[in-house]
């Protein structure tokens, strides 16, 4: 893996100054494309199944993949041509969008049910009965992103202001360290994180992004330079990743088994019983549904409506001055570019 | 009583890669009460060493070393030591530099704040009392360091070339003024210098010492000639301008230089 | 080449160094906004910084303004600081003095000296929780090893013949360590302190990660995490101001307790 | 006689035997007391697992993998990450330095620039590191060569102005050019100066090198420790820990080594 990644970085220089000659490839000469993900997140998981699988390589492509441990720098490094395309969180793409022209051309899952405040077990049933008990309590959170857009929303349906509680910035890893010894009230996790909380915490759910009516699905990302330079590609790209989606759901017991090395890979111990949950607990979208979800035949498409209360919020909270409208950054151009290339559209759907 | 002894004393160090190097070989030498003895040799003799062993910051491998006829087991205020490189405390005033011996017997305020008035008074110190060391000369900082060592009243006098580090017009108004102060308050006194004609003029008695090992060559006494030839009532420069006392330097030169060859 | 008349000297220095900020900075408004040499998303144009500026001053960011957020920080460096000189001098000099000490306890501290701040974070959260102390710790464990090491130099380096003349002049071992040992290592203590005050405000980014209401280190993790690189820029050079004031004042306090020393 | 340190520091000088055994005291008393408080249940597992427990994790890390290495990829990457960022500080900060002591009119320029950044944390450049140099090998370097510049570029500085002016007057004299006098007379005299200095400027890169791994992930101690983490395991960060720490100190003593030699050969003490 480290000599992968190492020999990765010199080929991509390499690969940086010869580009425009090699600009049009044909799948029996494999062509270099920089993907960008994070470790051990399930709306990570097609890119590491399409490497396990040797999807890559049908379709042409020569996947360098840098992981990032968290959104911001991973969009930091787009600014620097760092990467071409990949997955990130829905936060971090609003961000990108507005800041580094990201553009969003896929769904990779919807995380609602899995950016959660979490309570411990004891404290649930108080909490439920009197949610103004919260007043005045820590509330441990890594800020400005999709968790805090789900502390957002529940607190709402509390009848709660941010404002009343103590709001602690923390990064995940920490939220887990510090919820174990007893510091706060409420933790925001997502995904895989919530799994540790439950199993070797006692923590249980309070509120869900679902719950509160905040949907959060994570992006499928592309730089949109890059996407007006190689059009094809990042078509080849997508259909591999919506095949993983295909592939997962129809393919159950052998995703598992391959999520288990994913995970591992990242450094998260997972339970079998969590490993299905993060398959059962995360809706995901296939062809069909992609272009259902982002039609803007008749108005704003579903997804720009998810995306309308992310960037409010973003906006209120001054991540994001003025956040574009959804329209300027989501696309469904590269979904209708597969759906209209019948080799791309049979990969896609796992055909 | 104040005599100072070294009976069967030898020295070894011990050497960073291993074996031993004879510093001082046996050596036996009395320093009569209020007898001023200067040491003289050439660098590496082992001069330094036999003061440091009588001040108490070192110790003889063999032999013993006893002061007013106790055997020396530290450094103690009795015997007050005047070092080539001043050693004032550049944190402290002259003031302080020349009361933290008392301060650290415990003086009485008003007691120490004479005593020092008075060295002060003694050195031509007055009007620097308040000023750092940086601030002076380097006959005013040696001046400092002779008071800090007087006002002690201590019982000897330990000098490792108190003058080595000034210059020659210094050093002479200095050492005329160290026998102006010796006479006044007479103490028994071990000088070490590398100079000879220092030695001569100084002492009551000269060792001359050789290297290698170290050890004492001849004893001169010059008392005698002093006395006869009267030359405390002189200047200096007159006095070193004698024949007798140039003869005497040129038999002490001699001496030095035969032994040196031994070993070439 | 190396000499010249010092007055003159420093204001050339001063007109050369405050050419060359001007300069700088009229690069950078021409780089950025003059002909768009550089993207702005990737370094800020001086309007984007000073609009940040305007935002954190009226409007605040990360939850209060940037006087709030300065004070905050200010409290924990001062508090790691403290802790840092109470328990670090204390050591260097005991380790200083003691070559026992110095064998016992110099391999464990050169064994967690390599454990940068941020390593500890995990530990400090569990630790001590998310409250002020665990920042505190944070900031100390950097500032803490300076103190100690220049402590412990600065001891090595009082020049020994300044402990003989003290002990000569019967100085006890407390005497010692009060008059000579601890103003002979104020020079290289202050050093220390003046590294120490450095690396306390260089840490307070990574302890202000230990989940932080207010501060400098909150400014710049918020900035970050929103890619905001005009108000990355503001934290930036806040954190600077309050470190270089910090210092001056520490070079002032510097000034007067080494009153003794000569100017340089 | 008995008691000989009455001169202080100056006076004593350990035996051998005694040096090792006191070391081997602290050595115990450090372990003996952690691994005391660890099993007194004064501090549960999860906040302090004992030594032994944290001596299995790193067996077991050795060989098995997590977060997709064994432990001893995770230590090669970051000190190759190390090696990278401190290897362009030296060969910047050093002659820049240099420079800067011997032309005095760099020396005005860059000191300024440079007394207005010291403040400012490595850590806080993660954010802009990624934001200029993205991730192939160019964010996570600029933190290690933020951490690492500042001594050696000060210690190359001070070395050249301590560089005795009368050595240049004679190398002048003997009709020694600029660029000659900076070879033979300035980087030798200042390499006792230049050489601590990289030990200072080691120590500080490693130190960063956590920071630079919150950039971009893959491999290394501080990834390690951050996946830990997040699997409540403090045994697994305390083993990156104790990495970090052997590590550190290892280029401790091995740049020690180096200004040891240079010190006996240019015969100082």
């Amino acid at each position: 893996m480290l000599r992968r990644i190492l020999i990765g970085g010199i080929a991509a220089l390499s690969l940086g100054l010869a580009a425009p000659v090699l600009a049009q490839g044909t799948p029996a000469a494999p062509q270099r494309l920089n993907i960008s993900i994070q470790p051990a997140d399930f709306s990570m998981f097609p890119v590491f199944l399409a490497g396990e699988q040797g999807w890559w390589r049908q379709m042409g492509i020569e996947p360098t993949i840098t992981f990032f441990p968290a959104g911001p720098p991973q969009v930091a490094a787009a600014a620097a041509n760092a990467w071409d395309v990949g997955i990130t969180g829905s936060a971090p793409a609003v961000l990108g969008a507005s800041r580094f022209n990201l553009r969003t051309i896929g769904i990779s899952n919807d995380e609602s049910q899995t950016n959660i405040l979490m309570v411990r077990a004891a404290d649930l049933a108080g909490i439920r009965a009197n949610p103004a008990s919260l007043r005045g309590q820590r509330v441990l959170i890594t800020v400005n992103t999709t968790v805090d857009y789900v502390l957002q929303n529940c607190l709402r349906t509390f009848g709660l202001a941010r404002t009343d509680l103590q709001v602690v910035n923390l990064a995940q890893a920490q939220i887990l360290s510090a919820f174990s010894t007893g510091e706060g009230r409420v933790a925001g996790l997502w995904a895989p994180n919530i799994y540790t909380a439950e199993e070797r915490m006692g923590a249980v759910p309070l509120c869900s992004g679902s719950d509160a009516g905040a949907t959060v699905p994570s992006n499928i990302v592309v730089r949109d330079d890059y996407l007006r330079q190689n059009p094809e590609m990042v078509a080849r790209f997508l259909a591999t990743v919506l095949r993983g989606i295909a592939w997962t759901k129809t393919n159950r017991e052998a995703a598992l088994q391959s999520m288990q090395r994913f995970y591992a890979q990242g450094g998260v111990t997972i339970s079998p019983a969590a490993l299905g949950a993060e398959i059962d607990r995360h809706p995901t979208f296939g062809l069909e549904e992609h272009l259902r979800l982002m039609d803007r035949g008749a108005g704003p498409s579903q997804v720009d409506r998810w995306f309308e209360g992310l960037a409010a919020f973003l906006a209120q909270v001054g991540t994001v001055a003025n956040p574009p409208a959804p329209s300027v950054y989501i696309t469904d151009e590269v979904l209708r570019r597969i759906a209209g290339n019948p080799a791309l559209r049979a990969f896609a759907l796992n055909q | 009583m104040s005599e100072i002894v070294f009976r069967g004393v030898t020295k070894t160090f011990r050497l960073p890669k291993g074996g031993d190097f004879l510093a001082i070989d046996t050596t036996d030498l009395r320093i009569e009460e209020r007898e001023f003895v200067a040491i003289v040799g050439p660098s590496g003799c082992g001069k330094t060493t036999l003061m440091r062993m009588a001040a108490g910051l070192e110790f003889p491998s063999t032999g013993s070393v006893e002061v007013g006829g106790r055997a020396v087991r530290g450094p103690g205020p009795e015997r007050a030591v005047v070092f080539q490189q001043f050693a004032l405390m550049p944190w402290k005033s002259v003031r302080e530099n020349i009361g933290f011996g008392l301060m650290c017997k415990g003086t009485p305020r008003a007691e120490a704040e004479a005593a020092i008035a008075h060295y002060v008074e003694l050195m031509g110190l007055a009007g620097h009392e308040d000023s750092f060391p940086h601030q002076l000369s380097g006959g005013m900082q040696q001046r400092v360091a002779i008071a800090r060592a007087y006002v002690m009243n201590p019982a000897a006098l330990l000098m490792d070339e108190p003058f080595g580090a000034l210059d020659a017009q210094t050093r002479i108004v200095m050492q005329e003024e160290l026998v102006r102060l010796a006479r006044r308050n007479p103490r028994t006194v071990l000088f070490i210098t590398h100079s000879v004609e220092e030695a001569v003029y100084l002492a009551d008695r000269v060792v001359v010492m050789g290297r290698k090992p170290g050890r004492i060559i001849e004893t001169i006494d010059i008392r005698p000639l002093r006395e006869s030839e009267a030359w405390e009532s002189q200047p200096i420069e007159e006095v070193m301008d004698r024949p007798s006392f140039t003869q005497m330097r040129s038999r002490i030169w001699k001496l030095l230089k035969a032994r040196e060859a031994q070993n070439a | 080449m190396a000499t010249g008349a010092a007055p003159a000297r420093f204001h050339r220095a001063f007109f050369v160094g405050a050419l060359t900020i001007v300069a700088v900075l009229a690069l950078w408004w021409v780089a950025t906004t003059g002909t768009r040499w550089l993207n702005p998303l990737r370094l800020p144009a001086p309007s984007e910084v000073w609009a940040a500026l305007q935002q954190i001053l009226d409007r605040g960011y990360a939850g209060a303004t940037l006087w709030q957020h300065a004070m905050h920080s200010l409290g924990l460096v001062a508090r790691g600081f403290a802790v840092a000189i109470v328990t670090g001098i204390p050591l260097g000099l005991l380790m200083g003095w003691s070559r026992r000490a110095e064998a016992l306890i110099n391999p464990i501290f050169l064994l967690l000296r390599p454990i940068p701040a941020l390593a500890w974070i995990p530990l400090a959260i569990v630790w001590f929780g998310l409250g002020d102390t665990g920042k505190v710790f944070v900031i100390w464990l950097t500032a803490f090893v300076p103190a100690v090491i220049n402590a412990f130099t600065g001891v090595r380096n009082v020049d020994p013949v300044l402990i003989a003349a003290a002990r000569t002049q019967g100085a006890s071992t407390a005497q010692v360590i009060r008059h000579v040992v601890i103003p002979g290592s104020m020079p290289l203590i202050f050093t220390g302190l003046r590294l120490s005050l450095q690396a306390s405000w260089t840490t307070l980014v990574a302890a202000e990660l230990v989940g932080a209401f207010f501060g400098l280190g909150r400014v710049l993790n918020i900035a970050g995490q929103d890619i905001f690189p005009g108000m990355i820029i503001v934290g930036m050079v806040a954190v600077a101001v309050c470190g270089a004031a910090t210092t001056w004042l520490l070079g002032l306090l510097e000034r007067r307790v080494l009153n003794w020393r000569q100017a340089i | 006689m008995a008691n000989r340190n009455f001169l202080g520091p100056a006076g004593t000088v350990l035996g051998v035997v005694e040096f090792w055994l006191l070391t081997l005291a602290g050595f115990t008393l450090f372990f003996g007391g952690w691994m005391l408080v660890a099993w007194s249940g004064l501090m549960p597992a999860n906040l302090l697992p004992s030594p032994l427990a944290v001596w299995e994790t790193l067996v077991r890390l050795w060989n098995q993998p997590f977060a997709g290495h064994v432990y001893a990829e995770h230590l090669t990457a970051s000190i190759g990450r190390f090696l990278m960022g401190w290897a362009i500080a030296v060969a910047i900060g050093i002659p820049l330095g240099l420079l800067m002591g011997w032309y005095r009119i760099l020396d005005e320029i860059i000191t300024p620039l440079f007394d207005s950044i010291r403040f400012v944390a490595p850590l806080a450049w993660v954010p802009l590191a990624a934001l200029w140099f993205g991730t192939g090998i160019g964010g996570p370097l600029l933190i290690i060569f933020v951490g690492s510049f500042a001594p050696c570029l000060i210690s190359a500085y001070r070395g050249a102005r301590l560089v005795e002016p009368r050595l240049v007057e004679a190398a002048q004299t003997m009709g020694a050019s600029g660029r000659r006098i900076i070879q033979h007379v300035l980087v030798p005299g200042a390499m006792p100066s230049i050489i601590s200095g990289l030990r200072v400027s080691a120590g500080l890169g490693w130190q960063s090198l956590v920071g630079s791994e919150l950039i971009v992930v893959g491999a290394g101690l501080g990834y390690l420790m951050v996946q830990g983490q997040g699997n409540l395991a403090t045994n697994i960060v305390i083993a990156g820990m104790v990495g970090i720490g052997v590590v550190g100190f290892a280029i401790d003593v091995a740049l020690r080594g180096v200004e040891a030699w240079f010190k006996r050969r240019w015969g100082q003490t």
